[in-house]
C-alpha cells in the first residue's frame, strides 16, 4: 500500500542531505499522529468543540516552519500543526490547547488549533479568516523600519482568499514592499464549496501576481522536499529585500471540514487518488527508501515520533483543568488601578 | 399536535416563507446542498432551487452588501452567518448601509440576517459569543432574539415580512433542545413586543434567548412569585411592557447571556433608572456572563454562562430587601 | 484658449449622430456649471460642509449614465453629478441637498453628492469607499435570479480600489456571474496619494482581469465618446450575459480633494495638461466644431445648460429649511407600535 | 506660559512620544506631507521621517490589522482613522485580534487608534458621528475621549504608553476652539481615571467629551451648585468616582453628545441603577441626541446636539423634585 505511492522526484531531493529530510518525515509524523490522537480522544468524548485536521497537507506546514529562521514570526491556521512543530512548540502544549489545560498555550480559553507560543514567534490563530493576514503584513513593516533581516508569514486556503482582509493586506504588502511570506493553501474545498465556486479562476498565484503584483510561484503541496524548496527561496527573497512574496501549495483536504462533517460532497476519485498515491508522508519514505535509507532508520523515525507524542499526551493529561477564579486574569496587559 | 425543534421551526419559517413570497431567497456560505453549518437550511435547495438558495464565497460584508442591494431592487433576502461572531466582518455594512439608507432616502432595505449565536456548545472565543449587544442601539436596525420554538418561527415570519433590516439572532444551544408544538404557518411573533412568558407579583425576571429557558426554570422552583417577561425584540426595546410589569412587581433581575457590558441589559437598566425608578422598592440586579470573551474549556465556561444558582440568589438578595 | 483642447478623434464621433453627442455636451455642462455655482455658494457660506467636484471628469459620469437603460440601476459616487442628471435627477434636486432643503433628496439629512432619487434608480451614496461595490452586486444577482435584462452599475477610484469590500464585491460578482458594470475612475489622486503609492501596479483593468477574471477595458477619460462606447459595449455585455465587466476611464483630478484642498501636492505640469489640453468639455466642443458644428448651435447648448441650472436653483433656493420636529420621521421603514 | 490648542496638544503629544521612544510611529491614510485631512500631523514627516510616518491606501481594517502586528513585535503603533465614522470598517480588527489576543495568549498590542469624531461641524451622517459605544463594553479594549487641551496631551500619552489597545476619540469641534495651557511634556492623564472638573452639592453632570464644555457652561450659569465629572476614560468606566459623587450630591444628570441609545451613558446609568440607587433622591436623567444618524442641515443639527438649555431643563427638573 505505502508502496503505491509516487515517490518524490529525486532531483529535488538530491537538493538535500540526510538531515533534512528526516526533519521534515518527523515533523510530518508528528503532525499526522498528534491528529490522529486528538480524533480518537474527540470520538472518546474527551475533547470538546471540534476537530480540524490537516490530513494531506502535512508537507506544506513542516515546510514552512522549517524555512523561517529563528526570530522569524509566524501565524499559522488550522491545517499546520507542523509549521508550529517546526518552531519548537511541544505535542504537550498541542494537546495541552485540546484537552483545555490550565497549563496549555491558552490555558484553556481557547481550544483545538487556536493558539500560539509568543516565544516561539507564533501567533494565536483566530477564526475570522483574513484577519492574519493585515497582521503579519504589520509584523513584517515592523522589521523593515527597524532594518532588522527577519521575516513574518501566514497562511490562507482557497475559502479565506474572498476575504477582504486579504486584498486589504496583500495590497498593503505590496505597495509598502515589506519582508513577508503568504503560503496559500489551495486543498480543494472551504468546507463544503469547491475551489471553482469560491474563485473564477482557480490558480490562487495567478491571481495574486495578476491582482497585486506580487510574485508567486505553484507547487506540489504533497511533495515535502519542494515546498520546502519554493517556500525557503520565498523567504530569502523576501529577507533579502525583495518585498513580499507567495507560494500556492496544491494538494487536498483529505478528512471533511472538521470532524462532524464525513466530506461526502467532496470528488470521491480525487479524494481516493491523494489519499492512496500522494500521501505527503508516504511520498517522503518511498523517496527516502529510494534513496537507500534503512528500514530499520525509518522505522526508528515513526516510532521515536510516535513516542513523542505519547510523551506529550501524558504530560498534558497530567495538567489540571483551569481554575474558574483566574479567567478575568489577562483581560487588560496594563489592569486598571 | 405536531411537535418540533427551535431548529425546525427556523427552517419551517424560511420553507413558508419562500413558498409564500418569490421575493425571499437564502444567501450564504455552504447553505446549499450542505445546508449550512447546522443544517438548518438543509433540504431547501432540492425544493427552491440554486437561485433561491444561494452559496457565495467566504465574504461577510460582501454578501450581506449584495442582501442589501437585492433588497433595494424589491427582493427580500435572508443572509445566513455560519456563526454570529463572523457578524463582526459585515458589521460596516449593517450599520452604514442598513441602519442609514431608510432614513437619508427612502429606500427600504428589507434583510433578515440570521446569526447563530450563544455559548454551552464549547465553541470557544469566535463560536460561542452573544454579539447582539453591538446592534441594539443603532437607529434603523432591529435586533430578535427568539427564545422559544414558537417565537423562533413567529419571529423569523415577522422579520421576513418587516421592511426594515433584522438582525435574527437564533441560539445554537436551543437548536436541538428546545422542543414545542409545531408552529402553525399563520404564526407572528410582532417585532418590538416582550411577552410575559409567566406572570407573577414577586419580581420581574427580564430574560431573552436562552436566558427565557433559565428564567422559567428559576420561577419554577422559586418560593417567589416570579413573572418572566421575555423581551423577543431586544431593539428597540418594549418600553410599556417592561415598565407595567416593573409597576406590578417593583422589583427586577435583569438576565443575560451576553457578558455584563455587552448584550441589552445596559440598555434595559438605563431605561429602568430613568424611568422605573419610582416603580421600585429595591436596587434591580443584573445576572450575565463576566466581562471577558467566551471561554474554551468545559469548567470555565460552565461558571461563565448564568445559572439558576445564581439567579436564586439574586432574587433572595431582592427579596431579603 | 478652447482651442488649444485636443479634438476628439473624429472616428469615434463619427459613430453616433448629432444628437448623442449633444446630449453628452448637455449632461457635462449641466455638470460643470451646476459644481461651479455650489463652489461659489461655499465660498459665500452658503452651503455647509464640503464641496467635491468632477471637474475633468465630467466625461464619464455623463457617458456612463447614458450608457444605462431606463431601468437599470446605479449607485454614483461623489464625481459623478452628470451620471445622475443622465437618469433624470434635476439641477434643483442636486441643489436641493447641497443647500440641505426639505424638499431636496435627502431632506436636509445629508449633504453635498451624498444623495440618491430612487424613482430614478440611483442610490444615495455612502462614504464608506467600497460598500456600493457589493450592494450593486446584489442588485445585479437579483436582476439574474428574476431573469429581468437589467444591469446594474457602481464607480470607484484609485483609492477605493484598495478597500476590501472592492475584493469581496468584484469576486461575488465574477464567481456568481451577475450583470454589473464597475466604471473605474483612475484619475491619479486618492485624497493625497497617487495612484503609484495606492497600488504596485497602477492598471486597475490589468488588476481586475488579473485578479479577479473580470474583463476590463481602459479608455481615455476626456474622451466622452470613446468612454460612451466603451461603457455602452460593457453594459449590453453584462445585460447580454456574459457577466460582470469593467471599464478604467484615466482622467485627472484637477480639483483638490475637496473644497479646503488646494492640491498643491499634484503634478501641476500634469494638471496643467488635462486643464489646458484635455478638458472634456472642450474636447467635445472642438470635435463638434470641426465636424462642422454651428457655432450659434453650441452657444445655444451652453446657454440653455446655464439657464437650466439657474432655474434649478432658484428653485431649490425657494424651498423651506427641514424642520426639526420631522427629525426622527423614517428612521423605520416599518414603525414599530 | 504658552498656549496650546486641543488640536496642537495631540501633535505634541505624538511629536513628544516619537521623540521619546523609537518604537512609536504613526500609520494611516495622507497622514504624511499632508499631514492628514485636519493637519493634525503636520510637519511629523518632516521630523520623523517616512518610516514613522506612513501613509497607507485606503484599507483601515488592513493598515489598524498591521497596527496590531507591528505592536506584536514590540512596536507601539499609532493608527490614525481620518473620521472616527470609518472605524465600522476596522471594528472586525478591533473587536477580534485587539481585544482578545492578550486574554487568550498573553500577547500585549499597544496600539492607539485615533478617532476624529463628533459634530457640530455639518459633516452629515458619515462625518459627525460618535462611535465610542460600538467600543465601551467589550473587554480587553479601553476607550478614552479627552475633553481638555490637557488631558488631550496626556490622555495621549497615556494611551501610548499602555499596553492595551486603547481608542483615543478625538473631538474635531474642540479642535481649533479649545485653548488652553501648553502641556508639560510630563503630562499623563491617568486611564480609568474620571476627573472632578467643578465640585459641586446640588447635582452631578457626568460628561465625557464636547460635553464637559457644555457641563462647565451650564454650571456657571446655574443657580443650583453643579458637580462635573468628566469621565475621561469612557471604558472602562471609574465606577468609585461615579458613585462617589453621587453620594455627595444624590441627583444626576448625564451628558452624552451621541445618540441615546448609543454612546457610554446606558452603561453609566446601568451602573448607577444597580448600584447607586440609594444613593439617589431623584431618578437619573440623560441628555443626549435622539436616535437618528447626525443630519447634515444646520438647523437639524443644532437641534440634535444636546444643548444648555436642554441640559438646564433637565436640572431645574432634578431639583424642583
Ligand atoms: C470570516 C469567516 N467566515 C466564515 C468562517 C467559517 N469557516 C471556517 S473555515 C471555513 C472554510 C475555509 O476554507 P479554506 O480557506 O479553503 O481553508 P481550509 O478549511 O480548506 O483549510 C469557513 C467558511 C470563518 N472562520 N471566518
Ligand atoms: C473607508 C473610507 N476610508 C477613508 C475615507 C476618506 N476618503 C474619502 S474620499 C478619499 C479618497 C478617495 O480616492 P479615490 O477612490 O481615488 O476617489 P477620488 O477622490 O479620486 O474620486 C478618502 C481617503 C472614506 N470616505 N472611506
Ligand atoms: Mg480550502
Ligand atoms: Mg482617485
Amino acid at each position: 500500500m505505502a508502496t503505491e505511492h509516487e515517490a518524490i522526484p529525486a532531483e529535488d531531493s538530491a537538493l538535500y542531505g540526510h538531515e533534512l529530510r528526516l526533519e521534515l518525515l518527523r515533523l510530518m509524523l508528528l503532525h499526522r499522529l498528534t491528529e490522529e490522537r486528538v480524533m480518537a480522544l474527540y470520538r472518546q468524548g474527551r475533547i470538546s468543540g471540534s476537530v480540524y485536521t490537516g490530513r494531506g497537507q502535512e508537507a506544506v506546514g513542516a515546510a514552512a516552519g522549517l524555512a523561517l529562521g529563528p526570530d522569524d514570526v509566524v501565524a499559522p491556521l488550522n491545517r499546520e500543526l507542523g509549521c508550529h512543530y517546526a518552531r519548537g512548540v511541544t505535542p504537550a502544549q498541542a494537546f495541552g490547547n485540546f484537552l483545555a489545560k490550565a497549563n496549555g498555550p491558552t490555558r484553556g480559553r481557547d481550544g483545538n488549533m487556536h493558539f500560539g507560543v509568543p516565544a516561539r514567534g507564533v501567533f494565536p490563530l483566530v477564526s475570522m479568516l483574513g484577519d492574519l493576514c493585515p497582521l503579519v503584513v504589520g509584523a513584517a513593516l515592523a522589521f523593515k523600519r527597524r532594518r532588522e533581516p527577519r521575516v513574518s508569514m501566514t497562511f490562507w486556503g482557497d475559502g479565506a482568499m474572498s476575504v477582504g482582509d486579504v486584498h486589504e493586506g496583500l495590497n498593503l504588502a505590496a505597495v509598502l514592499h515589506v519582508p513577508v511570506v503568504f503560503v496559500l493553501q489551495s486543498n480543494g474545498y472551504a468546507y463544503s464549496t469547491p475551489t471553482a465556486r469560491q474563485m473564477l479562476n482557480p490558480s490562487m498565484a495567478e491571481r495574486v501576481t495578476g491582482g497585486w503584483g506580487i510574485p508567486a510561484e505553484t507547487i506540489d503541496g504533497t511533495d515535502a522536499i519542494s515546498s520546502y524548496t519554493a517556500i525557503r527561496a520565498a523567504v530569502e527573497r523576501a529577507r533579502a529585500g525583495e518585498g513580499p512574496q507567495a507560494v500556492e501549495c496544491i494538494s487536498m483536504r483529505i478528512d471533511g471540514h472538521a470532524a462532524h462533517d464525513d466530506g461526502k460532497y467532496m470528488d470521491q476519485d480525487r479524494r481516493r487518488e491523494y489519499l492512496e498515491r500522494r500521501d505527503p508522508i508516504e511520498r517522503l519514505l518511498a523517496r527516502l527508501r529510494l534513496d537507500g535509507a534503512d528500514d530499520d532508520d525509518l522505522a526508528a523515525a515513526q516510532s521515536s515520533a510516535l513516542a513523542e507524542v505519547n510523551a506529550g499526551l501524558a504530560e498534558a493529561e497530567s495538567w489540571p483543568a483551569p481554575d474558574p477564579a483566574t479567567l478575568a486574569d489577562g483581560v487588560y496587559a496594563s489592569p486598571l488601578g | 399536535m405536531a411537535e418540533s425543534t427551535y431548529l425546525e421551526a427556523i427552517r419551517a419559517g424560511m420553507v413558508d416563507a419562500m413558498r409564500d413570497d418569490q421575493r425571499v431567497f437564502l444567501i450564504g456560505e455552504d447553505v446549499g446542498h450542505f445546508g449550512g453549518p447546522f443544517g438548518v437550511s438543509k433540504g431547501l435547495i432540492d425544493e427552491f432551487g440554486a437561485e433561491r438558495v444561494i452559496d457565495t464565497p467566504i465574504a461577510e460584508e460582501g454578501f450581506i452588501g449584495a442582501a442589501f442591494g437585492a433588497a433595494w431592487v424589491g427582493d427580500r433576502p435572508i443572509a445566513e452567518l455560519q456563526f454570529a461572531d463572523f457578524i463582526s466582518c459585515a458589521f460596516d455594512s449593517i450599520v452604514t448601509i442598513g441602519a442609514k439608507t431608510h432614513w437619508r432616502s427612502g429606500i427600504a432595505l428589507p434583510v433578515v440576517i440570521r446569526a447563530p449565536y450563544g455559548g454551552g456548545v464549547r465553541g470557544g472565543p469566535f463560536h460561542s459569543s452573544c454579539p447582539e449587544g453591538f446592534f441594539a442601539g443603532t437607529a434603523g436596525l432591529k435586533v430578535v432574539c427568539p427564545g422559544t420554538v414558537e417565537d423562533a418561527y413567529g419571529l423569523l415570519r415577522s422579520a421576513i415580512e418587516d421592511d426594515d433590516p433584522v438582525i435574527y439572532f437564533e441560539h445554537k444551544g436551543l437548536y436541538r433542545r428546545l422542543r414545542g408544538e409545531q408552529p402553525s404557518p399563520e404564526t407572528r411573533t410582532p417585532i418590538g413586543r416582550a411577552h410575559i412568558a409567566r406572570s407573577g407579583s414577586d419580581v420581574t425576571l427580564i430574560a431573552y434567548g436562552a436566558m427565557v429557558e433559565l428564567a422559567l426554570r428559576v420561577a419554577d422552583q422559586s418560593t417567589a412569585s416570579c413573572e418572566v417577561l421575555d423581551l423577543r425584540t431586544v431593539w428597540p426595546l418594549d418600553r410599556e411592557a417592561i415598565l407595567s410589569s416593573l409597576a406590578r412587581t417593583s422589583r427586577v433581575c435583569v438576565l443575560q447571556e451576553a457578558s455584563e457590558s455587552l448584550g441589552v441589559a445596559g440598555h434595559v437598566l438605563s431605561l429602568i433608572a430613568r424611568e422605573g425608578f419610582e416603580l421600585l422598592d429595591a436596587a434591580p440586579v443584573l445576572v450575565a456572563a463576566p466581562d471577558t470573551p467566551v471561554p474554551f474549556a468545559p469548567e470555565l465556561e460552565d461558571f461563565y454562562i448564568p445559572s439558576v444558582e445564581r439567579v436564586e440568589a439574586e432574587i433572595a438578595g431582592l427579596l431579603g430587601y
